[in-house]
């Protein structure tokens, strides 16, 4: 960077109408500043933001030859980019402006007019002095892969991939178990509107698995991230199916001919068992099994191969390696989901002691067409349909002690669902909800919660179940009715909790790879909760769905449709402009001891092992300074906000400015903080 | 006057739904915090259900939001016997009770020293 | 291994039999048992009054003694136990609790250095079930013994750290490292009722019959316990419907150290 | 009239002092602010540059904690502000003239408030003569502070005796089958007890090295060049040494391939700091030589902080006279920076500043060791004027570790 001596200042005092100029005596600040040499014109405006106010700074900088601006006014906060955008009109780079800030920092905080006044000529001297050892600053560029990669295959990733997709860019769809499809491709129906899950699910699994833009990897996981907005590069590990995707036909011969039956199938939440070679849904995309290689008896004795004898095809492949694949892209969208607590810590529940105490996610294999009992609500100790159900909600939410602090926010709604969905199915059941508070805000969905009330009969009982006695066929409950203020004893049949959701196992880890915050609880934070909704901290890595927190549908699809606009926003960029206050190590300085990276919350500082110092990525570097800061040599600097600004800024305030106003101009070394001995 | 934390409780009533003894109890735990936060302490040490509560923790083991209503039943216990001053005397009629009645049987001594100080202001 | 333990009360009057238990149980499996000295009784229940202090003292004293022998305390008393972990763990966080026991008698300076366990603890943790299972003369092949837990040892949980209060599993890894079958009845954590034993006979006898019902409902022959009151309670109110003993009982008969000398349990 | 300067984050205590502004909230003009993008920019050269220019008070504003802008910033300002105004305020300077504050863009009555009672207090103390603007010829020698520092106690002789032949085995032994290049050893000097850092690369002089309680000198920081030379250097480290010798690993200052690095037992050596010293592991070495031998039953590590401990029960009077006493000996000969295993940058942060700022390249070399000083005590070992620099480090060793306790 080329050092431009700043000689020739001008100083232009505002008045802002009777905001400073009542309390600011501000002939009194242009007299007093132009005793500094470099200060080669000043004047005073009743407006300088004013169109007329910027114009006469412009003809000032022409008529004076200035070489650099300061604008006593307002807060920089308010009117910097303005002066800014002025000076480059002017032909002055627009780091060349500095803005003393007398408006709010002195005029609006004091009423002592002597005092105002003095306090502005400092802050106007530190913003000369600051000026003075400023150095032109360009924005950097940086060049956007033209590629996004969605993590998590589920109702949000899809969405997120079909719309950047849709809008012309190559997306690649990353899902770690063999489908896609998420949790929602295990419900039954979706509310208020009671549609089928899987109608209008699997169109868009199609749809994504069979877009020209879209790259689908499942059984895939994420091992690495490196790089920055617009160049990120992810490695993934492609997890061996031991079947040719290619090849297969998906006529399911070799899970009928697998020896290998009695493994729980994690899509039916165990309800149900699959082979060891298996695909884990009947429309599941792509549909080409994986081997279960702990499980597989070729794989755990190297006897069987039962799979690749009947494939016509010949698409089992016992010898398929994991294969590691590295992606290039500009963005990454995070679409990880969530997963159900574990109702295993509240046993006075009796989860672990009665088949017939289920989670909720269990009863929605229950009541699916295609799930293990093929649609028939069965208990699961004998077969029968349950006379009565009862439903409990908040295991594990909104509890301090052994759960979640927050509220799940969908069990109220899904709750109700279930019920009408019992009620519609078996009109003479009994169907029994203990709630704290029924929470229902979203279109149309108190509405639906009322005609489960209205409409079904189902009773909605204020309370909680304190403990669970399973004897004979009856699950004994311990519960309390609220409202009654008082004990309530009861029987039933079938028992489902609402269990808390949480974020995705390996959450944290992924956060970790992706250099982003997740909040106490485990989802991933976004960068503002009001304004930057679907937005991580990292720049380029966006938020889709329950990964932030939890969601009913519509509102991930709205999320997900959210974080691609953002997305796709990055990605029309040509080139991404990066903010020219950042890092700068002076590599003769610098011995490459590392305590600077180490403070560097964007990992933009590595060290360069030949050359043996640091070097500063610009487009990962947001220029907080902690590094220059923690510099033990001075090596590293911030643009913009120099050592030598800083040093000089603090000298213009805190020397007394009778001496200072007479004192030759503080010299000025070459080494950052070198001390000046001037005083 | 209490370190229990009431201002947590969201009366959800797990504590009176765990509570073994809540069914014969004229003032079920779930009502406890919530008469205490109300400035009604009073009335709950009035209540018979503060004597009939098992100290079984049951109510705090099972509370989502680390309430203990248990202890406010203790709490409230000591606040009515120190009011009332009772004395030692008390005390040891209940265990002459206690052994009377049972007379000829083996009473664990723990049951005796707990029941005088249940009842010792 | 050596230890520091702690009676109690009960287990030198009503309870005589348990201690006894204990002891040979310790003697043949090589723990070395000394008795605290000049032990006071624990008070059988813990304050929940923050102002109480005088009635916690007898524990801190006897946690004192083990802090400074540096050897772990070992009760086997159910109420004991709860005691002792309960006033270690507030001398541990509560730093005013320590201020007012130091007050109270400067010598009493302590912070909740010691650890207490339970014997179930120490056979768990020290002795280790498996072992345990290698040392066994006569195994309780095909016996049916359900684990009474009651509160004390539970809860609460963060204090005690004994076992999951509302699934414990420990009392049924022993009766299966003993040979013999665990059964498991929901209503094994649940109250006996002790505490209002002088006053409501009829309520105890409810509470009672509940836990008795549901262990002999799901095929229990024996309910082991490790408290002296749950222990009383059961055998007052169960009407007989379960067949009950100490914990270490089982132990005792499985070791061939049970030699039947009856000045017991009565 | 004094004058206060207030570093303030951009994003949330300058926007806090200009909601203080709309909305009109009065405070003192002695406040003079800086703007900043995180709290986390401001060094302790900005700091003490404010001092030494004639600030007499100086508050740092931030975000915060878990809101900042950049994530993390606050947590680093924390840290450092923290053990910078401890620093200061070991040595005398009034503690309340430093501050550091949380204040969010939404709190201007809080920046206000902030900025009238921290005014006050500072108006309270008067003008900062303490390491600042003027030389303050005014203190009082008498007042000096007496250490009772450890006495000397007895190395134990026996341990170094034992292992010397040892050692000597092992140079030849890599010496002659090549594997190393050259030794780094105590070799023996003129008299006795002054053995000093030699490089042997011949088997015929090893006769000269030497292992005794004289053996004041810590290798580590001699690997620095010689690791940097062609061929491996074989080095003997005590625990103290290869406690430096990891951190100057990890700051990459050492080739560690470049190194055969033997762990050596310690008998203790007549430094003051041997006296406290608890360390008997040897991080990161190759191999060890009968470590187990190592001998600290002279040492009381208990002890560690009393000299600490005995300066803060002072007034800070006190205790700016103390350092004013030792401090202006100074000469500024930099041989506590030579001999620090930890002081290795290219150039010094304090090179050719004024006088007056001797007190602040002290204070400066002091804190640029906070979190990676070892307590070698080989700063105040070297000092010709005697000055017991150790002691500063000691003091941000006891604040950090007060820190991570909490």
């Amino acid at each position: 960077m080329t050092r431009v001596i700043i000689k020739r200042i001008g100083v232009f005092v505002c008045h802002c109408g009777s905001n400073i100029k009542a309390t600011v005596d501000t002939a009194a600040v242009v007299d007093a500043i132009q005793s500094d040499a470099s200060v080669v014109h000043a004047a005073e405006y009743p407006y300088f933001c004013a169109e007329g106010g910027q114009q006469s700074i412009i003809n000032a900088v022409h008529a004076h030859a200035l070489d650099a601006v300061v604008v006593c006014a307002c807060s920089p906060r308010m009117h910097e980019a303005t002066f800014r955008k002025a000076a480059t009109r002017a032909g002055l780079n627009p780091y060349f402006v500095e803005i003393a800030n007398i408006r709010e920092q002195n005029s609006w905080v004091h009423k002592n007019k002597e005092a105002a006044t003095q306090k502005a000529v400092q802050l106007a001297r530190a913003a000369i002095a600051k000026v003075k050892r400023a150095v032109p600053l360009f924005p950097g560029e940086s060049a956007v892969t033209k590629r996004a990669l969605v993590i998590g295959g589920g109702i949000a990733g899809i969405q997120s991939a079909l719309d950047i997709a849709e809008a012309g860019f190559e997306v690649v769809l990353v899902e770690r178990t063999p489908s896609i499809g998420g949790k929602m491709a295990q419900l039954d129906k979706t509310f208020p509107t009671l549609d089928c899950a899987a109608c209008i699910l699997t169109p868009k699994m199609v749809e994504a698995a069979t877009h020209e833009h879209i790259v689908l990897h499942t059984y895939t996981e994420v091992e690495k991230v490196a790089g920055y907005v617009g160049n990120f590069s992810v490695t993934l590990r492609k997890r061996a199916r031991n079947v040719d995707m290619q090849k297969c036909t998906g006529c399911g011969d070799c899970y009928a001919a697998c020896p290998v039956k009695r493994i729980p199938n994690e899509f039916e939440c165990g309800l149900s068992n699959r082979a060891a070679i298996y695909v884990p849904f009947a429309q599941a995309v792509p549909n080409v099994p994986v081997i279960d290689r702990e499980r597989c008896a070729y794989f755990r004795s190297g006897k069987c191969g039962r799979c690749a004898e009947v494939c016509q095809p010949g698409a089992v492949n016992f010898t398929q390696e994991d294969e590691i694949l590295t992606i290039e892209c500009g963005i990454i969208v995070v679409a990880t989901g969530y997963q159900l607590l574990s109702p295993d810590m509240f046993g006075e529940l009796s989860y672990h002691d009665s088949a017939d105490v289920i989670t909720s996610l269990e009863l929605e294999r229950f009541m699916n067409a295609a799930g293990p009992t093929g649609g028939k609500l069965l208990r699961p100790s004998d077969k029968q349909v349950p006379r009565r159900v009862t439903f409990v909600q908040c295991v594990g939410s909104r509890d301090t002690t052994r759960g979640k602090p927050y509220c799940s926010k969908i069990c109220c709604m899904y709750t109700a669902k279930h019920a009408i969905a019992i009620k519609e199915k078996y009109p003479d059941s009994d169907v029994e909800i203990f709630y704290i508070d029924v929470r229902t805000p979203g279109k149309n969905f108190d509405e639906f919660y009322r005609r489960a009330v209205e409409a079904y009969g189902v009773r909605y009982i204020k309370g909680q179940i304190g403990k669970v006695v399973t004897t004979g066929d009856k699950l004994h409950l311990q519960a309390v009715d609220m409202l009654e203020g008082r004990r309530y004893n009861t029987t039933t049949d079938l028992l489902v909790l609402a269990t808390a959701i949480e974020p995705a196992r390996g959450a944290k880890t992924l956060a970790q790879m992706l250099n982003t915050a997740t909040d106490t609880n485990g989802f991933f934070s976004e960068a503002h909760p009001k304004l930057r909704p679907v937005e991580s901290a990292t720049a380029g890595v966006f938020l889709s769905g329950a990964c932030h927190g939890p969601k009913d549908i519509p509102e991930t699809v709205a999320q997900a449709s959210a974080a691609a606009a953002k997305a796709i926003g990055v990605l029309v960029k040509p080139k991404l402009v990066t903010n020219p206050c950042i890092a700068q190590v002076n590599e003769t300085q610098c011995n490459g001891c590392t305590i600077c990276n180490a403070v560097c919350p964007y990992l933009a500082l590595s060290r360069d092992g030949e050359r043996g110092c640091t070097t500063v990525n610009a487009a990962l570097c947001q220029g907080c300074g902690g590094c220059a800061a923690a510099c033990p040599s001075g090596a590293v600097d911030l643009l913009g906000f120099s050592h030598a600004q800083i040093h000089a800024e603090v000298d213009a305030l805190c020397l007394q400015p009778t001496t200072h106003a007479n004192a030759a101009p503080i010299k000025h070394t070459n080494n950052a903080h070198g001390g000046t001995t001037d005083d | 006057m209490t370190t229990v934390m009431i201002e947590r409780c969201m009366t959800c009533g797990r504590c009176s739904a765990a509570c073994p003894v809540a069914f014969a109890m004229d003032v079920p735990p779930h009502f406890w915090a919530v008469r205490v936060r109300q400035g009604e302490g009073e009335s709950l040490a009035r209540a018979e259900a503060i004597w009939s509560c098992l100290a079984c923790f049951c109510c705090a083991a099972r509370c989502p939001r680390g309430v203990r209503p248990v202890e406010l039943a203790e709490q409230a216990r000591s606040v009515t016997l120190r009011k009332e001053n009772h004395t030692a005397t008390f005390a040891d009629e209940t265990v002459l009770q206690i052994i009377s009645k049972k007379s000829g049987k083996a009473i664990p001594q723990q049951l005796i020293v707990a029941a005088m100080r249940k009842k010792r202001a | 291994m050596e230890f520091l333990y702690y009676p109690g009360c009960t287990l030198s009057t009503t309870a005589k039999i348990l201690d006894k238990q204990a002891r040979s149980i310790a003697a043949a499996l090589d723990l070395s048992f000394t008795e605290i000295e000049n032990w006071q009784c624990c008070g059988a229940t813990f304050p929940l009054n923050a102002d109480e202090i005088a009635p916690k003292l007898a524990a801190v004293r006897a946690l004192i003694q083990a802090r400074n022998q540096n050897k772990p305390l070992v009760t086997l008393c159910a109420a004991c136990h709860h005691v002792m972990k309960q006033v270690n763990h507030q001398a541990k966080n509560d730093a005013d609790f320590r201020t007012a026991i130091t007050s109270y008698d400067a010598d009493l300076f302590y912070a909740g250095e010691a650890t207490v366990l339970h014997f179930m603890e120490v056979l768990r943790d020290y002795v280790g079930f498996d072992a345990l299972r290698d040392l066994l003369e006569y195994p309780l092949k095909g016996r049916k013994i359900g684990a009474y837990y009651g509160c004390m040892l539970l809860r609460p949980s963060d204090v005690m750290g004994f076992d999951d209060a509302e699934n414990p599993q420990i009392f049924e890894e022993y009766i299966r490292a003993l040979g013999a079958v665990p059964v498991s009845y929901p209503m094994r954590n649940e109250c006996c009722g002790g505490y209002r034993a002088p006053e409501d006979a009829l309520g105890c006898a409810n509470l009672v019959e509940r836990i008795a019902k549901s262990a002999a409902g799901r095929g229990a022959e024996t309910l082991i316990t490790a408290c002296p009151l749950c222990l009383y309670q059961m055998v007052e109110h169960s009407g007989g419907a379960v067949d009950v003993c100490y914990f270490t009982e089982i132990l005792a008969e499985a070791l061939g150290v049970d030699d039947d000398d009856d000045d017991s349990n009565d | 009239m004094i004058n206060i300067v207030a570093f303030c984050c951009n994003w949330c205590s300058y926007a806090g002092a200009d909601l203080a502004g709309t909305t009109r909230l009065e405070y003192p003009p002695e406040v003079k602010i800086i703007r900043v993008p995180c709290s986390c920019r401001v060094d302790e050269q900005a700091v003490l540059r404010a001092f030494a220019r004639g600030a007499d008070g100086v508050i740092v504003c931030g975000c915060h904690p878990g809101d900042c802008h950049y994530s993390t910033g606050n947590v680093h300002t924390q840290q450092h502000m923290h053990t910078l105004f401890g620093l200061l305020e070991f040595m005398g300077m009034e503690r309340q003239r430093m501050r550091l504050e949380w204040i969010s863009a939404a709190e201007g009555a809080k920046f206000a408030a902030t900025m009238r009672e921290f005014v006050a207090q500072v108006a309270a103390l008067g003008k900062n003569t303490r390491y600042g603007a003027t030389l303050d010829s005014a203190y009082d020698n008498t007042h000096a502070i007496k250490l009772n520092s450890a006495t000397i106690k007895e190395a134990n002789h026996a341990v170094h005796e034992q292992i010397l032949p040892h050692m000597r085995a092992r140079a030849e032994e890599k010496l002659t089958s090549g594997a190393v290049a050259r030794v780094l050893a105590w070799g023996s000097g003129a008299f006795d007890p002054s053995p000093a850092p030699m490089l042997f690369t011949d088997t015929k002089t090893l006769a000269r090295m030497a292992y005794n309680p004289f053996c004041a000198a810590n290798h580590s920081k001699y690997l620095i060049e010689a690791s940097r030379e062609s061929g491996r250097t074989l080095v003997f480290l005590r625990p103290c040494d290869a406690h430096n010798f990891a951190r100057l690993v990890t700051e990459n200052q050492i080739r560690r391939d470049a190194v055969c690095a033997v762990g050596i037992a310690c008998g203790g050596c007549l430094l003051e700091t041997c006296h406290t010293c608890a360390k008997i592991d040897h991080p990161m070495v190759d191999e060890t030589i009968d470590i187990a031998l190592t001998d600290r039953t002279a040492a009381n590590p208990d002890a560690r902080f009393a000299d600490i401990e005995h300066l803060d029960g002072e007034t800070p009077d006190a205790r700016y006279a103390f350092w004013q006493a030792h401090l202006t000996r100074c000469i500024r000969c930099n041989a506590c920076r030579n001999a620090c295993p930890t002081c290795h940058c290219k150039t010094c942060i304090r090179d050719g500043s004024h006088p007056m700022e001797h007190l602040h390249f002290h204070i400066t070399r002091a804190f640029h060791q906070a979190g990676r000083c070892t307590d070698c005590g080989q700063c105040g070992r070297v000092c010709p004027q005697r000055i017991p620099l150790h002691l500063l480090n000691r003091k941000h060793i006891q604040i950090t570790e007060e820190e991570a306790a909490t």
